[in-house]
């Protein structure tokens, strides 16, 4: 088995999750190495954003990716598992001091897509300004009057003079897979699946 | 936003074939539409261009992959995006049974840089308001692909639409919705349904793949479902008789949502090749309903595992 | 401005093919490649869709007559409208001699209500800096086609677009304009052109037609055309001597602009089946100059004498 | 690649305005124009769709930012990019000197998720062959502005085109890209075209920028030059003198490849308003050669700062 | 299939308008919103693009007629084709009454070489969910328009959408059917609607016209109808107390499909500059029901009149 | 009121009609002008094509036309009146001995859009060469398979040796006008229309 | 040889030249059949419009034709030989006290395409109203401003009180012939060629 | 001035720089916050892609980022100075042992466009992969047969048993601004430029 994982916080709380629940696992110190056999199986630990164009192409059987990820590109792979960990919530952020009556919101995130679709059922007026990365600047920058963008602890809002101005939707981490693994090896497949959401131990 | 038009570039996703690669793909063309004609089938080239109102209600694919123009009064046409909503639209009006071949290619626009292609070669058959049963006609496929597909390395897995319509109709959720949740497989939906509308076979219904999904979803399904899980069983039956290999997997909704009876997908080495099954409700649409089933072939993915 | 887009239509100047009508040019096809590639000739497919740019200032074709639409940032594309045009594309950077076969449709959009059809299906040759006569590679053409298109009932027209070329450029008419006129081969223009530029030879070029043609010519052209005119000579004395039926139309154009030399065209009852003709200066457009000839076969003009 | 459709959405890079926002330019272009009819300007409304073909040459835009679309005859169209352009095709024919006034809006596609509007509002004057000094355009401009564009708030900058033409001409470097270089003001390319060309002033050019700027200027330039820089300085002088603050900007490319005079861009803080200069060579592309000088206002930036 | 394309053409239906053509209906609109926004109307300027999905399946307008093309990622879009809809769009899901203002252009594709714009200038009124009776709401909006429209050169006509709704529903016929009739006001067709549904008033509809109109109803409607009568009857008394000039038109259908009670229209020496009505069921087709009226003036129309 | 009149076979038939109706008519031989006056009323008569013209843009106030036109075209004017003249059917008509059995089906026709639609419904291939006249020509010269035109008597047919194959619709006279003309006088028309319709006489 | 000839005007003008030529002609009388055939050769008499659709499908080797239907169509056929008839010029015509200044012009004519392409070179905002015959009334009933039209002797245009305004062309009849008819019998046509171009006569 | 400075590499490398030519710094040691006050000027710590948004929205005054970037997304801001770091260079890298001749030559990239321009300017089919990161993982997980990525030692290459193909182009770090900053704040802007172009010092 193949398995793509989104690096960092993903892979951590992951990690954690498929020992608990008896599943193969990467070395806890896995230095800077980005892939790790163990026994039959790899691990390929990538980008979060690349993890469902590896299980696409077939690059790797199963992968592990936060689902905000997946709500903003649907691509369309299954996803089988929801995963008790990567938990947060989709929400549009801004300065306490909120900037009032403009002609156009302008709104910067790293979720172009569900910031749009967000705002198009609100029908409200709104200029998009897509970033790669620390988007909680925007604001504090004058670059954007408000962000979209996933809040965990609400401690990088906090400490950026920010505040949640309404949750658009929640998340979790994603086990996903694809037809074709699925048609390759179903039963090494349906026993992670039922290890992984097993409730009992969650 | 910037583009490459440089003096030799292609548009991405189109690509510029050569010999074998060209070659290959028109000769199973010619032998399956041959063989196809001698049996008895109607060899049918619909039009490139079709007019787009005829099929933007069916919501068959997102709106995006459609390749769409203008016709010469400013109609929306668009080019073929599958060989059966076209043969539908064709014989929705006709009364005699009709046993139709094609082979070409389809177009839908795919996700910008995610390498997979516009074009797709494809050949297949369409089987309207006959008497055969599904598995036969399966078989028949399998006869007419003879030197294309080969049946030895070949694996089906069987699943039944009406199963999943069954259980939309019982429990009262939208059955479109209740295909794209299963089509996602999706564990987590799935339970909710399943304890919403206290159901839990929905819950099981994604991973009941394999040889013993049959007697599992026996074990589970109410009275009502029992004539669509036994077409399921004699078709994977007689198909064994004849040598195939094939599984179970209740969990696969096919690629189109007017599927309303048994379905077949069928992979060499993990690369799905053939894909099909019954879909009696897609000729309402065009005209008057019609029984029918169809299967075809992705000659893209053929290829791939033939070289 | 309205139009039919009841449950079953097609759009105008598009058709729904059958069995016979479906197979046919298919078997053509294959049997042209696979004799092709087994004689050395790389067979090439270039993509259906291409950025419109490559092609908007050669204006072969009326702008209304190509199919165009959008791809996935705006970029205009068009329709396959030619295949001689792709391949130069393809091999404008190349140094090596070529010699590519092709077989597939084109596509252009023709007058409302005017009863023809928007897509053509061709197969066709092109030679890129070989050392080879021209009659000789019309020999090659035929040959390749062998079983396509016959031979014995086939009458050759030879041309030359490099003696209309050297007439401009003596006079300093506008090449591209003399063309035109010439095309339509209209007296009367012709007529005054010749007397504005005191040129007698251009009244008489649109119907310097048929076996006496060559020497009538020879007595009133300057010597400046003799080169040209020989080459003409050569390459109906060869074609001659393999049994082909051959005549002289010096008032033949060719299909496009760019023909610079021989041009030959071929017809079975009257039907014109076949194009063709030298084009050195078209490869300069899409990179650097190279010498090319091609021909190809009209498989919808062929398929109604062959009926 | 997936867009949204809900029943409430707007393309992106479009906006519903309400009240002031939809009020306020109108007012000012209503103004506007009422003020320069009563003056003699002939006030134009050119139709919103034109033929691309018009343009497709000029190269004025990525091909990407425009708005295209096809006519009832397949014939392609675009949405208005630009109100000079379509000034231009006007009257290029035109013999008469001509001064004309416009306003309301031009459409660009901008990249997406870029946080930039498609529709820009404008309004603008245009002088065609007419005797007066490039400054006094400009102060007339601003004459019948007033009341829209707050003279004491802005800060206009100078610059030539006709400097950099004439740079290009006696080096002999291809003018398009000598601009395109120079309006990335890189430091480095100019410095490599000031060493291969031996011509130290384009390295120094791009920052050629302030109050200092024309002594600098003067300084370095070859006799060639002085007629450029003279015009410059009177045009300065001209609008000091009647309370404006100037100064220069040698670096200044304009917006647009076709200015070939005096360029100037106005500013109010820091968002520039302005824009204008003098482009002899336009007219040329549609017609006959006319003298031209064009200013315009971008309504989007003054509300932005008159707010 | 050929079009004028030289140097200084423009695409057919559109206009390059001048000095007082263009001024004029600019004052007119800034008048108006001025006006409107002072009594408390929100002024509102929609996106020239809209989603084509919005409208696609409301049929409004035959498909030819829209001015469709393709946004950024392929979805299709319309240039703006009508205000209502665009309104009804951004207000469905609002719960408070609403009383909107708007001015600006409308394009619509017209039949080739028929002499129609394509482009309309219009302002209008719209009123959600208020309290106030249709006869006021049409004296608000001449109040409005004081100044552009001349009321005393004005000649209302007023109709009933309901009158045909509610007979289409005690007979049967499909409304939308019917409607299409009832617009050429056929009566052949209609006498045999009326024989076949054994309900006369269907022949004598097309043509209950003028002063007498409303007796004559009155004396063959049945009871169910009574509603409908009065409201109209209310109506014209209070237009007619407040010195207009009214009549009846039970045969006139409103331009569009939804209108669902009280339809006017208003012509000045024949020429219809105003059209509008209640249409309660169009919100619906964007979100939840809301009530609502709106009214219209063509100022392409009016300017004909004014001139 | 301003009358526009398709000339020629419809002309002569109306002049009778109105005569029996009491309506106004112009001189039984009205010599090569255009335009006749009679009392207050103007005549004009133009082919059969221009009639819905000159009603739409309000150069006539109504005008009498074939039905053939009004479907080939869907004008979108008033047709409020179907006259008991001009009566004939609109039929795909060809030789006797019929082509069978080709790719395309060629197809001559004055009305394309007819044609079109009648082939459309049938979902049968056809090639359509739109003529201006002699439609029955086309099959004899070999120009097209058959032909989709108006049949009054079928003596046109017989002396060309063609058939009729199958009726699409049958077709009369129309009494077409504005809602510009309904509202500048809609007693007169009101009028003009009780005498048109009236069912006893006709 | 097939020959499809313009019915009416360039019929009769083209019957006296084959005469004076020297080449196959049709009764002087030709009755109402519409196809004559003289020995060898047929004769297929059509409407003006209709000639070339003959010549380019095959259905006509050759063909004679107004110069004002090939230039308002551009339909590609050869047209080798200006015939010395049929002479007439394309104009702008319109009343005698010409209507004055305004926002569009409005022009009817049979000759859109011409209308438009005329226009357009002078940068002038038209509105064209495509008829289809009598174009002369259109300015007389106000249904356009002016007319772009064909005037040979002038006598229609005094007639309806018009005066040409100005000729944007001259026109004569056209010999016609295709690709394909020179390729099947290219000395029959180079011979009638030889006698239809012979200026000597003329 | 508010200066945006790619996070990363480029920001080591360019504190140096700016170090040497005299001009403001930031802390070298950070910490995590993600703007920095110096003085009159702020420095705003973002991903490298964003870089130039913040210049282009004026929301810095003027920015450093690599090459890289702004040739694969051609922002169109003044790339005014080419800085002495930040080398490396664009190239096509794959497996040492490359795969054969396929159809199609899957490529994996974060610079899609920068790869379909150059294999477009080859006349090569290619199927471009889009990532973000980690692209060297695409050829030893079958993603894809190559890949085009900067390279600025080699050393991750050849940890990963890759080599380099063809180089593409060179790259190094940019000084970038605004036609806005230059309106706003010539003389600063003049002098900045003036201390990072001289060339003495690098």
């Amino acid at each position: 088995m193949k398995v793509a994982v989104a690096k960092g916080r993903i892979e951590k709380a992951a990690r954690q999750f498929f020992v608990e629940k008896d599943l193969p696992v990467w070395p806890e110190k896995r230095g800077r190495e980005l892939t790790v056999k163990a026994g039959d199986h790899e691990f390929i630990f990538v980008k979060g954003d690349d993890v469902y164009k590896y299980v696409m192409h077939g690059a790797a059987d199963v992968g592990i990716v936060g689902g905000d990820i997946l709500r903003e590109k649907t691509p369309g792979v299954l996803e089988v598992v929801d995963l008790p960990f990567g938990r947060c919530r989709m929400a549009v952020c801004g300065p306490k001091v909120r900037r009032n009556g403009t002609k156009k919101l302008k709104v910067a995130s790293k979720y172009p897509n569900i910031a749009i679709s967000h705002f198009a059922s609100k029908r409200q007026n709104v200029e998009i300004i897509a970033l790669n990365g620390s988007v909680e600047l925007a604001p504090l920058t004058g670059l954007a009057d408000c962000i979209v963008d996933i809040v965990e602890t609400g401690a990088t809002l906090a400490a950026n003079d920010l505040e949640e101005y309404e949750t658009i939707f929640s998340i979790n981490a994603k086990f996903i897979t694809s037809e074709t693994a699925l048609a390759e090896q179903p039963d090494e497949l349906k026993e992670w699946i039922r290890k992984l959401s097993q409730e009992g131990d969650a | 936003m910037i583009w490459s038009n440089s003096k030799g570039s292609i548009p991405e996703g189109w690509y510029e074939l050569q010999s074998g690669d060209v070659i290959r793909p028109k000769r199973w063309m010619l032998s399956f539409l041959e063989k196809a004609e001698a049996s008895g089938y109607a060899v049918i080239d619909p039009p490139l261009l079709e007019y787009y109102s005829h099929y933007q209600n069916l919501a068959l694919f997102d709106e995006s992959a459609y390749y769409r123009l203008f016709g010469n009064d400013g109609e929306l046409l668009v080019m073929r995006p599958d060989y059966t909503l076209q043969i539908a639209r064709k014989l929705a009006d006709g009364h005699e049974p009709m046993r139709v071949a094609y082979a070409g290619a389809v177009y839908r626009r795919t996700v910008k840089h995610s390498g997979q292609p516009h074009e797709r070669q494809q050949l297949g058959l369409e089987w309207v308001d006959g008497e055969e049963k599904d598995s036969h006609l399966i078989e028949s496929f399998l006869d007419m692909t003879e030197g294309v597909l080969p049946k030895d390395r070949l694996t089906l897995k069987i699943g039944s639409a009406a199963v999943i319509s069954l259980i939309a109709k019982e429990t009262g959720i939208q059955e479109r919705t209740f295909r794209k949740i299963l089509a996602l497989r999706n564990l987590e939906s799935l339970r909710e349904l399943a304890e919403t509308y206290r159901y839990p076979l929905i819950a099981k219904l994604p991973f009941l793949i394999g040889n013993a999904a049959l007697e599992e979803l026996r074990a589970e399904a109410p009275d009502s479902l029992k004539d669509a899980i036994d077409e399921v069983d004699d078709a994977v039956q007689h198909l064994r008789s004849i040598g195939l290999e094939v599984s179970y997997d209740f969990g696969q909704t096919g690629d189109f949502d007017y599927y309303s009876g048994l379905t077949v997908t069928g992979s060499v080495e993990g690369k799905r090749v053939l894909s099909g099954g019954r879909y009696d409700s897609l000729y309402g649409h065009f005209g008057h309903s019609r029984r029918a089933f169809g299967m075809s072939l992705d000659l893209e993915q053929l290829d791939e595992v033939m070289k």
